[in-house]
């Protein structure tokens, strides 16, 4: 299990390489890869800074890892988030998840994701090519997303 | 907190829009013994000043997390070192 | 939509950069990747090979992918799947899905996957270090998994 | 098929198991017209000899396909050029 907050981007096969570099036990390897989209309410997009609650972010990470290796047979999960400026195009986040099968991973995935977007403390502000922007508001489907998991409550 | 005591340190932290509204990102504050959970200290905030009225003019979206754990605004600050003030959060 | 059946391994981030490079209007992008165990059946496997149906196999990827574009919101999609000989640990399949929604992203990738698994016309045969070995049979809960999508029978 | 002729050539084309059991990849026939299905032709094979009839001992686990795509036993070989017989397949 592994958590990473950065500036710097990150490369996919590197994540998948740091989780099952000379491990042959595994069969399915899912990632996800959350990107900055270059237009956002209909206006183009300079650039999106994202600002984060140092010390909690990590341990937000950690924990919903946690949850994920509860649930589910993995063999290894990583989570990289980036924080700071990114342009369109970018790699905003990344999960990867190993685990002996498919569905597994698939599921693992997407719980990481759903889970990721309502618990971990990360906030987007957008800046429109035409000067304006603000911050992302919150959707309320990321919270439904995360109802289907019937979590505990914390 | 040693009885008898009428206010203790906490840290206080604000983040995105609430962190701009407030104008700070963080500050110590002398916790009164009579603000006990974190819609107490919402409360409380409100009334020291315009920006802090404004930041938290809409108690029901703002978010609260106690020493970096996620918290209703019912939670208890008996032992609150750090509290923190957010928006939903966006993420991902 | 790209599909490539090959004896050369895969790079997973080659694989992403192959639909997204220079795009700015995807916001998920999910893959998929198989791996060769190391052991089946509680034994020790030194190799496996991948046979196919030339034209078939191909013909067969195209109309999985057009399918998953026909019930999912997909920017593009990317299947690899490698034939040949296979060493443990070494990727048997790639699959790479760009999508507007991490939701959609997921879901059209496991669709991929289970449509492949049951339809493409490939065939394992593993080798283990003590030199037995044979073809790997088909696993019912492969039928089951492609159930759950409702498909038209063909 | 002109009417009258009796056979009309057919690529049959064997994988995995199959392939090892019949002993070709692949081979040319003459199909009778009477081989009207994918089961027919089946039972046709299994007659030709020892190798046939051991690769299709058990016709239920065979699967076909008619010019590159998949077909029950059912189907009709009316516009077959290629036919195929394999196992289940086990990609991915």
């Amino acid at each position: 299990m592994t958590v990473r907050v950065q500036t710097e981007p990150f490369d996919v096969s590197a994540g998948i390489a740091a989780i099952t570099m000379g491990r042959t036990d595994i069969g399915a390897i899912v990632t996800f890869t959350g990107t900055v989209r270059g237009e956002a309410h209909g206006k183009l997009l300079a650039s999106m800074e994202l600002e984060h609650y140092p010390g909690m972010t990590e341990a937000e990470l950690v924990r919903v890892e946690a949850q994920a290796h509860t649930r589910w047979s993995l063999q290894d999960t990583l989570i990289i988030h980036r924080v700071g400026m990114l342009m369109p195009g970018e790699g905003i986040v990344l999960v990867v998840v190993a685990s002996p099968h498919r569905h597994a991973a698939f599921e693992a995935a997407s719980f990481l994701m759903d889970y990721l977007k309502t618990r971990a403390p990360f906030w987007k502000k957008e800046t429109a090519l035409d000067g304006s922007g603000g911050w992302v508001d919150a959707r309320e489907s990321d919270d439904a997303a995360l109802a289907r998991w019937n979590l505990p409550h914390s | 907190m040693a009885a008898g005591s009428d206010t203790r340190p906490v840290t206080l932290m604000y983040f995105a829009w609430v962190r701009e509204k407030v104008g700070v990102a963080r500050e110590e504050i002398a916790l009164p013994a009579s603000v006990a959970t974190v819609a107490d200290l919402i409360g409380w905030l409100s009334a020291r000043g315009p920006h802090y009225a404004n930041a938290f003019a809409k108690p029901d979206i703002i978010r609260a997390a106690i020493n970096q754990v996620h918290v209703k605004a019912t939670a208890s600050l008996a032992s609150a070192r750090e509290v923190a003030f957010f928006p939903p959060v966006t993420g991902g």
